[in-house]
């Protein structure tokens, strides 16, 4: 008998979902006791279209080569000195962020996708979602090694993992991994596959990786770049996870909506970070907060996606309009913030240059010039007595409930005051740095009354190395318990900046 | 208001990390400066139920004071979460009805 | 203030690495599909199409003059905008699903 | 205008030699990738929320299996695995299997197979990838449950082995004749009804309904391959030449070592769980009464190939086939210093 020709569709669903059966000595749903209880309802996994053909030995093969070029390019620097070429030491005080904020979520990510291979019950999207969990893996190492590099060099790089455990604004990113690997598969999946790899990750990993190659980073870039065409398959798995439960069942629809709603603006505030990133601490910038947002939110996302969900019933997230209008203020609200608290940082902030004050007010016509640059000119005038002398927020903030941010978000139909909205549950009360936060509280609030806000952890004795022998040894005690070292404190009176003067000196300039 | 729950394999209920008794016998209160923006958000503070409301002011004012325009202010306005209050300086934060977590807020009068 | 400012644009689009090879797909992608428009970043081009982007192994394989596997499109793609409509041995096709 | 610096060619010393806990446990020297990959990765304290899958957990626990370590970075992998250099190695392995696959085409081999020893094979080997799949499911539940990335990115890897193993199985078969129709759905049907799998398909199935990480990497790893790698590998491979079917050989000498590499993680790590200065006695205990019943288990239920050996031309000798497997297994938990009482 001779052998049938088969699509590759065909020959693809024999090498993945051909491989699983239906058990008969025990319940399926003893082997996937997780799947039920979210709501959803699948008719048939068979619908399922696998959003992209790659096997094992593909995967192999591909992905070594990636990583192979990754290598190349890290070690070359290393070699080189490369650190020394960056356009400013200054720049790095961005990638201390991604390194302590973003690659252990890489990780969470990493062990998220492998409960989605392990408890999903339908073989295919478990094996797009196993690729994705090794992907994850991936992402964390190539991010720690390139790193470890700048960690023979430079301050803040030296503890990631256990800072990302205990420093206070590092809660923001965990908290949002903890909220998705604590919820079911079908929720993780589309809250980590969906509403971040699809609407989010684009903002960090092209603008801002390009932004990277822009101040000499080549690793950042190409982990940047390499780690993001992981991503591409994995947009492509978020997009087709949304479609099938979609399609499977018109009760799903609700539950998916709240979802989208819910994951975009937990995804949306955990992302303002990277807009102080992107429009304070790059040297040399590409593209402002606002213009990626406009092409990567509003054109791709909001006039590219929700559109083609339109027919499934699916609208766009229910708090867009609100990161729409507060786009104009986000980068300056979220540098403020991390200007007044680098005492307890493992980063270094500074006040603009005028050149870069003047970017600023380019890009931002209608509001830097009018709120934020008034407050870097009033910063001058003040002096405190820590390093540096100059302007930090004496005092510990009060954190968003949900997003756990300090609640410094500039209400853009009162831009001299910030959104503050609270909510008495069970006797307590809560407080929200917007509506989304909100709406996300009351929507379960059993699992945002865990959360653990460093600020109330301080204050509760929990973030001493030892118990603080008077008022002034507070800070020092929650510092060293964070393991901040040198990290801290205005870049120009760190040790990055003196090392960085120092190896440049005997340096010709060249200008081109 | 109607609170959602959680969907969950088991009965989804915790007590609150922060709730008040984990403060015994202090509180934590927020102070929000109104129309300031050089303090980015609210400040949080743990302090003893039965503290002196002007200690209190006083005790914030190693924040507030950072402001050069703060000592230029003669009488504030004070709110109690969004209600307008007048606080006596002698009564303590208890007896002028704050709670674990209220806001105060204030402006120049 | 006023209103928000807002100009939407509907297109799909990729995002594609600066070197030698994402060069040649570059190439490919612009012989394939006329009307499709480049911006230049650092390290990166972004190629936008107001209604899809086709990317053919055989126009890929005539620039770089040797055997092209569509797979190997993942070492040259950073990021894109639409849907993958089709991925097969022969093509890959982006577009969104509602064409309006 | 920019500005550029032209570097004069010296060294700065570094400020540090590598990150802080791992200065920690190491002295102040340079890590290796794998090292920096690996250990201390995995969050660990002040977890916001609980799981809403499963009630009294963290969302990395402890408590998620009875076997545990002081440290579990005590347990390192001897091969150095981290992501890079486990897709190298293996995208390397696979360049073979590939040539090897071209020289096969080129020669006929596969098609031209034998036909009576094809009807063996379908019923041994093809239906294989369907327990190899089951293996990839188990191993990426460690992956996810299992506590410190040392141990979880060994079980992420070999899930990929795993999944690996049951594609290459896959691709084989599509290269072989159907002369009683499409071979996947008949191994399918073998896997689900023929009785030399029903045991192991049995053995399997409960084992998916395992929580416990330690005792599923005890079905899988220190059981079900000890016996099964090498009754499907070497034993019944053996039987294939003696018939004179030699093509298949290669293939199974690379699943056979893909099985070989993961066990010297697998022994490593048992090695230190059950050197443990707090845990070594409870584990002992654990790993021992657990691998009393699955290798138990495992081991009476490949007695039903006994009915493959007797299918070919010349047929093969179960009993000592046997033999030698249990032979094999008890190599490996003397080596360990585990005390198992087979029952078969």
């Amino acid at each position: 008998m001779a052998k049938k020709k088969l699509t590759l569709a065909q020959k693809y669903h024999i090498y993945t979902r051909g491989l699983d059966w239906e058990p008969t000595y025990v319940s399926k749903k003893d082997i996937y006791p997780y799947a039920e209880y979210e709501g959803i309802k699948i008719k048939d996994w068979n619908k399922w279209e696998d959003p992209f053909r790659m096997t094992v030995d593909a995967y192999w093969k591909f992905q070594a080569e990636k990583d192979r070029r990754f290598y190349a390019i890290l070690d070359g620097f290393i070699q080189n000195q490369g650190h020394l070429t960056l356009s400013d030491a200054r720049y790095l005080n961005s990638i201390k962020l991604f390194i302590q904020g973003v690659t252990p979520l890489e990780y969470m990510a990493h062990r998220g996708f492998a409960f989605v291979a392990r408890h999903l019950p339908g073989a295919g999207p478990r094996t797009a979602g196993f690729f994705q969990s090794m992907d994850e893996l991936r992402h964390t190492q190539i991010e720690v090694h390139a790193g470890s590099n700048f960690n023979r060099y430079y301050d803040g790089f030296h503890s990631m993992t256990h800072m990302h455990d205990r420093v206070w604004y590092l809660s923001v990113p965990k908290s949002y991994f903890d909220d998705a690997v604590t919820a079911g598969p079908f929720e993780y999946i589309t809250a980590i596959s969906f509403s971040f790899e699809y609407a989010l990750t684009n903002l960090l990993f092209v603008p801002f990786m390009s932004g990277a190659a822009y101040n000499g980073d080549t690793p950042t870039m190409t982990f940047g770049f390499s780690a993001q065409s992981d991503e591409s398959r994995h947009m492509t798995l978020g997009l087709q996870v949304v479609k099938f439960l979609l399609e499977q069942h018109e009760d799903n629809v609700p539950i998916i909506q709240a979802w989208i709603d819910k994951w975009w603006w937990r995804g949306y505030r955990l992302t303002t970070l990277v807009a102080a990133m992107m429009d304070y601490m790059l040297p040399k910038r590409v593209m402002s907060w606002k213009e990626s947002f406009e092409l990567y939110i509003e054109d791709q996302i909001l006039e590219g996606l929700f559109r083609d969900l339109e027919k499934y019933g699916i609208r766009p997230p229910l708090h867009m309009e609100q990161s729409i209008k507060e786009k104009e203020f986000l980068s300056h609200d979220v540098y403020w913030i991390l200007f007044g608290f680098t005492y307890a940082a493992a980063f270094h902030t500074w006040i603009p240059t005028e050149a870069e004050m003047e970017w600023l007010a380019e890009k931002y016509p209608r509001t830097f010039n009018q709120y934020y640059r008034p407050l870097f000119e009033k910063a001058k005038e003040v002096k405190t007595p820590l390093p540096g002398g100059r302007f930090y927020y004496l005092g510990l903030p009060q954190l968003c409930q949900v997003c756990q941010i300090p609640m410094a978000f500039c209400d853009p139909d009162d831009p001299k005051n910030v959104v503050q909205r609270h909510v008495e549950y069970k006797g307590e009360v809560y407080h929200f740095c917007s509506d989304g936060c909100k709406w996300i509280f009351e929507r379960e609030p059993e699992k945002y009354i865990q959360s653990w806000l460093p600020v109330h952890e301080i204050y509760k004795g929990n973030c001493f190395a030892e118990p603080p022998k008077g008022p002034d040894d507070v800070v020092p005690q929650v510092l060293r318990w964070y393991n901040i070292q040198t990290d801290n404190f205005d870049y120009f009176v760190s040790e990055d900046y003196k090392n960085w003067k120092e190896w440049h000196k005997d340096m010709a300039t060249v200008v081109v | 208001m109607a609170f959602g729950e959680v969907k969950a394999l088991y009965k989804y209920e915790f007590e609150p990390r922060d709730r008040a008794e984990v403060f015994g016998d202090d509180l934590i209160v927020y102070a929000y400066w109104i129309d300031n923006r050089f303090f980015c958000s609210a400040s949080a503070w743990r302090v003893p139920k039965n503290m002196k409301w002007k200690d209190f002011v006083n005790h914030i004012s190693s924040l507030y004071g950072l402001d050069p325009d703060y000592k230029n202010v003669k009488k504030w306005e004070w709110y109690h979460f969004d209600e307008k209050f007048n606080p006596q300086d002698d009564k303590t934060l208890v007896e002028l009805g704050l709670r674990h977590k209220s806001i105060v807020k204030f402006k120049p009068a | 203030m006023t209103a928000v400012e807002t100009k939407r644009e509907r297109f799909v689009a990729v995002e594609i690495q600066k070197n030698e090879e994402g060069w040649n797909v570059l190439q490919a992608i612009l012989k394939d599909n006329p009307g499709a428009k480049i911006d230049d970043f650092p390290g990166y081009y972004k190629i936008k199409h107001p209604e899809k982007l086709l990317i053919r192994r055989e126009t890929v394989e005539k620039i770089m003059g040797r055997p092209w596997d569509t797979q190997e499109f993942n070492l040259v793609i950073i990021s894109y905008a639409g849907n993958f409509a089709e991925w097969d041995d022969e093509k890959i096709l982006i577009q969104w699903d509602t064409h309006m | 205008m920019a500005t550029q610096y032209e570097i004069k060619q010296k060294v700065i010393e570094p400020k540090r030699q590598a990150f802080d806990y791992l200065m920690k446990r190491y002295g102040n020297q340079p890590a290796s990738r794998y090292i920096e990959a690996t250990v201390d990765i995995q969050q660990r304290e002040n977890f916001h929320y609980r799981p809403t899958w499963r009630q009294g957990v963290e969302i990395f626990d402890k408590n998620y299996s009875e076997l545990k370590l002081t440290d579990y970075y005590a347990f390192l992998d001897p091969r150095q695995y981290y992501y890079y250099t486990y897709n190298a190695t293996r995208a390397k392995n696979y360049e073979a299997v590939e040539k090897y696959f071209e020289f096969c085409g080129e020669r006929g081999l596969l098609e031209n197979v034998d036909e009576s020893w094809l009807k063996v094979f379908n019923r041994y080997f093809v239906p294989f990838r369907h327990l190899e799949y089951a293996g990839w499911i188990l191993l990426v539940g460690v992956a996810r449950f299992g506590y410190g990335t040392s141990l979880t990115q060994c079980a992420e890897f070999n899930a990929c082995d795993k999944y690996g193993n049951a594609q290459l199985i896959t691709r084989i078969a599509f290269e072989l004749p159907e002369p009683d129709g499409d071979i996947f759905e008949n191994a399918k049907k073998t896997w689900l009804e023929d009785k030399i799998w029903q045991p192991l398909r049995e053995y399997v199935e409960r084992l998916l309904t395992v929580q416990d990480w330690g005792e599923v990497l005890i079905g899988q790893n220190l059981a079900l391959d000890v016996f099964v790698q090498p009754l499907i590998h070497i034993e019944l491979d053996k039987l294939a030449n003696e018939n004179g079917v030699s093509v298949f050989s290669f293939f199974s000498k690379y699943l056979y070592d893909i099985y070989k590499d993961n066990m010297k993680w697998t022994e490593e790590f048992f090695k230190v769980a059950l050197s443990d200065q707090n845990y070594g006695d409870a584990n002992k205990k654990f790993v021992e009464s657990k691998l009393n019943q699955y290798a138990s288990a495992v081991s009476k239920a490949i007695d039903a190939f006994a009915d493959v050996f007797n299918m070919p031309k010349k047929k093969g000798d179960f009993k000592t086939a046997k033999e030698r497997i249990l032979n094999g297994a008890n190599e490996i938990y003397a080596r360990l210093g585990l005390n198992v009482k087979i029952k078969n």
